[in-house]
């Protein structure tokens, strides 16, 4: 313990001596983090020098091991230090699905090649990953995928179309899910293959979502050649990785709109709308608030409660498979309880003087994280089945 | 009256609909979005309204309208509603006729009512002040001068308050913020010297602006009701514009619902139609109830505006504006939930929806505003 | 129209002169209603006199054909004496499940005989009826019934159990369903049978509620002979006029709770908890309330407006499949908000100073309104098929 | 402390599990009820339960207690809830003992602790007036005299009042009705002249009575805490009380869920099992999620109790009593319209929770209450 102590002392003491101040600042958007890539661009020095710092101190993936370029660090060093840059509101130096999802799934699954390969280049912001799973009209149905992928010698040659694929008109690479057999159930034919979205017959097209922005993009496959080398594990076996991969993407969701917030919703409240006889003046409003905050004190200890079994050895039990469903459900409605908190002015889409629709633009993005990722209904069914045993 | 609709009504209601259907569907919304159309929209399409006579539907026959009652506009404005239907009905006819027949002087109904019905004039309520409906909260000030009136102040989101021909002002001539007593009503003229509107981009891509009057001023002619007493009228025509503004919603809740059941009946998850799962049926007919007491009230609150029923109009209106913005809310949300990713697409309507009704559930106050003042209304 | 002014005046001033005064306040329970039948007793003399006042006017049904001793009174007329009757407060004069479940029934489909036979007694309070409907481990799914009528000579042999028989301990005769074809599918095989309780192999059992009371119970039947000429209608057709008798129940019971009530929840609430700066002094409770209120509010109306319609010639209309399943959600919710507006009061049990517990036994008493009659989940299924056109 | 039980506490949890399935089953409450027992509980079995060390779970060493703290004393709590347990638990041990060992001189904790520990006393709290939690609205009052004090009021729904041997009784010593200054706690011996308790019959079959005071005299030993003050002591008990009545609730709502849970799975409509029906499966997956949510608030709270937490312990036990009141109304709601017509059968057991769970609800403040104050703590 006093070894971790120290730890702390000292990664505190470093944070603050080498995270540049406007790097300490809640993020507006998710163009003030640094995405890396191919065409990859720092938004300003400050966000340079953080990243630079933070890559040779190997804490671009702190926990990863160090023969690939992580931090290498043990699962408590890398609590505290990922608690040392919450206290001090350290943004993350790189972002990049290379780090959040498919890192993972490569350090579990890869061969030694693959992880050579990919993993420094993820770390050094130089290659820019997407996520290749959801197609049009399969939605919660992922399983049911059909872009298909046909051996041809030494390589693969895919055709299809994908979509949902967050950013990938500025992604270099695709981790792209294919079906390598129409034969078999349909969990049994799909493989897991990492594509260089460089490749002749790759084309992308930007998906405008109501909060006016375009995260996401359609991407097609037209004849597009593959070395068999970049299959993921083994053939036909996708789906297993692509499940482990979803399972860290669920638990990364349901943390979603809790990134940046600094203030409470009663607080926001009372600044909008005031008090009256030392309550908010709204007094209908008032329960709704003390309801999902009550909501959200729950909810937090809960996934405090589930590490700390999970420390404790006993596994994180059932109760990890409502974290999306309960976070997802709890963010729509806090962004619902916000637009109300802001009357008209919450309402507003453009200009300066209204954070140019900040407010009104990510209530509208929170009414896609009870979609992704899959819905919230599919997991009221999961939990229905595998937690309660309930029949078919 | 009855709580159904005679003859006359419903083919006011078909006409409407084949109307607003053919001319100004939700396409039509979005294109002036994305042409960012400077009038926020469309001057002919406006001309073929007050062309069938909707400028006039509820104005009494005398001052050129048509009687058939706010039953009668309120049908117009659900059909608008179900296709977001972007005109200066409410603020011109709804609000701003409503108030000059209600409220004004045998001079002023016959100058502005008939220009009204010609649409010729567009009128809107300059009122809030706040980002909040608080019809009390009025610090904007017309002082009595030699002339007349001088006004000083500012409006927040006045309805299609960028291209209005004149302005239905709240202001105060005494008492203070928070008052019924002190607040008077002027009648201001959009090319007044002094008066200066800034128009606001919303999230439902209709009209909204800040009003600011500079050292305004009107002749004393331009009163509108009483002096120091204008609280009343306004409260009574507030009454109506959230039974009208309940009507709109009332046609995007059908709307919305509609396209919702209809897209649970064709679309396929894990080979079956979505519409089959026993969950989504059952929160599908929670809707469908909803809407079903919505349009009880909604009529209700319509006709008791026809009946003259001033005991009844602020308790069904408040009961109805806050029972409207619940259902619609609702259903909005299901709405994108069960459209799931193609809902999240701008390139499909369902979202226009979802962004009308939260503004819609804001004018003239929202539930919470309501519920408080129903409960007040019924004594606790 | 002035006739039916006329009528108006007339029926008050004779509903002024003959309804006595404690007939005029709300019943506190079902004892305090006169229900007839071979062991009837009036509980009151006022009670006895306004049954036989009433009687002698003949309304005591009043809408019934004049021919069998009905009132025969217009649907405008029957509506102007019941608007009348509860301007007074008038109680009904005799209550009955022969007039309001079976007698629509008998009247629509029994023979001449039939309706000549039981009609006047129920109307004279001479029989009193309940009904064999709901069998043990059916449950909502009414048509998979069991009790079993076999042909022998002119008679039936019944054999069976039904459960959930309305005060079935209290009644001379039972409208039963009974299984006469067991080889087809199961609607098609039910018939709907007249029986008296008298006969020999009936017997009766109450059930005790978790309200205390106890109005339902089991019914055996065992080796029970009745007459073939009791059967309603035609044999295996028993499905079709259990679900006429269906549609009426449902109507009724999602009245249920708003006889006697006096005073609205706002004025309770007020009565119980007192006020603070002139609003309800518990500021929590009060937007919930008024939630309520609006939507008893809203439906009051749409039943409105369904009537209305239906008197328009345009018939119920798709809305009135709701009413069961919206009335008895909305009156378990006003009573869940009677308990939190009585607090520690409203949940005591006995004591002549708490009314015997009359809040909280009326309070449990209404959890059974979205089961009996058809469940709500079973209403929802049915409006998202018949009315939404869902698909299976 | 981790969010996660300890060996020590597992240990307990399953004693107290296996001791309460098999000695104190639902059963046994039903028992009670239908021989209208005088006591209300079983007696031999209150012995059982004190020969374990239970009313000693929660208190320091040094009076004889085991020391396993609140959580410890939460764990037997929700075991007890599980089976509907009647016993003094909750008056005795998690109030009396807690209000002696929180504020008592160390004469009276010597003389009582052990004595509760021994099961030899029965111990309430009189606080409530009225039927609403209300704890400032005090009016009984406690006049100084020349031996001590003078005791006048009439307190309401008084948990075991009827076979209290002690009280703590919650007097104005000055202030008026609504001050938390001028409150003073005072314990007053069952069997002095003036003390009379009448028992009410409660819907969930457990002890409540109300006691009247009439001139009951009492010396100034009997002053629990300091004159005047002592409204932070019962704040802390009430919050105590709160939060270990919030785990009592917890297993009440565990096994009203699993019962339902369990029904699901064997009882067939239409040929099927009801569990399959999808919108039954994701409204028991709600319940699942909210009982959840509330065993992490349970066991925090309990924990604060236990870091001496003094900061954070009025906020948890607001949140904590709000939520498991909402949980428990949903879950106790949902457990009788899933069992259908077996629930609303006095034969079956599932009624006696939803019974349970209303009078749990309203002890020491219902939703509404910890709604608005969990509000006001937080500065709204």
């Amino acid at each position: 313990m006093p070894d971790l102590e120290k730890f702390r002392a000292e990664t505190r003491a470093w944070l603050e001596a080498n995270c540049p101040e406007s790097m300490r600042q809640p993020a507006r958007s998710s163009e003030e983090y640094y995405w890396g890539g191919r065409n990859g661009k720092f938004a300003s020095e400050d966000q340079k020098i953080w990243f630079e710092r933070m890559l040779e101190k190997r804490w671009i993936a702190p926990h990863w091991p160090s023969e690939y370029g992580g931090g290498g660090l043990s699962k408590d060093e890398n609590k505290i230090l990922l608690e040392e840059m919450r206290r001090l509101g350290c943004r993350p130096p790189h972002t990049n699905f290379g780090i959040t999802m498919l890192g993972p799934v490569l350090l579990k699954y890869g061969s030694e090649e693959q992880k050579r390969e990919h993993i420094p280049k993820i770390l050094r912001g130089e290659i820019r990953w997407c996520q290749g799973y959801s197609e049009p009209g399969a939605g919660s149905d992922l399983a049911g995928l059909s872009c298909k992928a046909e051996p041809d010698g030494d390589d693969y040659i895919i055709n299809g179309q994908k979509i949902w694929t967050s950013y990938a008109e500025k992604a270099d690479w695709i981790f792209n899910l294919v079906r390598t057999d129409t034969t078999v159930q349909k969990q049994k034919g799909i493989s897991f293959v990492l594509i260089d979205m460089a490749t002749p017959g790759v084309s992308t097209r930007p998906i405008k979502l109501i909060s006016g922005n375009s995260p996401f993009c359609e991407t097609f496959f037209d004849n597009v050649r593959v070395p068999k080398s970049n299959l993921l594990g083994k053939e036909n076996e996708g789906w297993t990785y692509a499940k482990y991969l979803l399972s860290h993407e669920r638990e990364m969701i349901s943390g979603i709109g809790d990134q940046g917030v600094t203030k409470t919703l009663g607080e926001l409240a009372v600044e909008r709308i005031g008090k009256q006889d030392g309550k908010l003046a709204d007094s209908v409003l008032r329960p709704e608030i003390a309801k999902l905050e009550m909501n959200a004190l729950a909810f937090q200890l809960t996934v405090e409660r589930a590490k700390d079994q999970a420390k404790a050895g006993q596994g994180l039990g059932d109760v990890a498979s409502m974290f999306k469903y309960y976070g997802t459900e709890l963010n729509k409605n806090r962004h619902e309880l916000i637009i109300s908190v802001a009357g008209m002015e919450g309402l507003v889409w453009e200009g300066e003087e209204y954070n140019e629709g900040y407010t009104a633009r990510t209530w509208l993005r929170t009414k896609g994280n009870s979609i992704e990722g899959g819905t919230s209904e599919i997991q009221l069914n999961v939990i229905a089945k595998r937690v309660l045993g309930l029949p078919s | 009256m009855a709580l159904v609709l005679n003859e006359e009504q419903n083919l006011l209601q078909q006409t409407a609909r084949s109307f607003v259907q053919g001319k100004a569907p939700v396409e039509a919304l979005r294109k002036l979005r994305d042409e960012r159309d400077e009038t926020g929209f469309s001057r002919e399409l406006w001309k073929e309204m007050t062309d069938l006579g909707w400028a006039g539907v509820a104005v009494p026959e005398e001052y050129g309208g048509f009687e058939l009652g706010y039953v009668g506009l309120g049908l117009i404005l659900e059909e608008c509603g179900r296709m977001l239907t972007a005109s200066p009905l409410v603020s011109t006819v709804l609000l701003g006729a409503t108030a000059v027949a209600l409220g004004g002087s045998e001079e002023q109904k016959n100058s502005i009512l008939p220009a009204i019905i010609g649409g010729e004039q567009i009128l809107t309520l300059a009122l809030d002040e706040t980002p909040h409906h608080a019809p009390t909260k009025i610090s904007m000030t017309a002082e009595k001068s030699a002339e007349g009136f001088v006004l000083n102040g500012k409006k927040e989101f006045v309805m299609d308050g960028h291209v209005a021909d004149k302005f239905i002002v709240a202001a105060r001539t005494s008492g203070k913020s928070g008052e019924e007593k002190g607040i008077s009503l002027f009648l201001v003229d959009a090319d007044n010297p002094g008066v200066a509107a800034e128009r606001l981009s919303m999230v439902d891509s209709r009209n909204a602006a800040k009003v600011t009057f500079k050292n305004v001023k009107v002749s004393s002619g331009a009163l509108l009701g009483e002096l120091d007493k204008g609280f009343p009228l306004l409260e009574k025509v507030m009454d109506i514009g959230r039974i009208g503004l309940a009507a709109e919603m009332l046609g995007m809740a059908q709307e919305a619902f509609q396209r919702t059941l209809e897209y649970l009946k064709e679309r396929k998850q894990f080979g079956v139609l979505i519409g089959s799962f026993q969950a989504l049926q059952h929160r599908a007919v929670v809707m469908f109830c909803e809407i079903e007491l919505c349009k009880s009230m909604v009529l209700k609150a319509l006709s008791a505006i026809d009946e003259k029923d001033e005991k009844n109009l602020p308790i069904l209106a408040s009961a109805t504006k806050a029972k409207m913005g619940e259902t619609l809310k609702l259903v909005s949300n299901e709405a994108i939930q069960m459209f799931a990713g193609i809902g999240m697409t701008d390139e499909h309507e369902i979202g226009f929806f979802l962004k009308r009704a939260r503004v819609a559930q804001q004018i003239f106050g929202d539930q919470s505003y309501h519920l408080d003042r129903f409960a007040s209304l019924n004594g606790y």
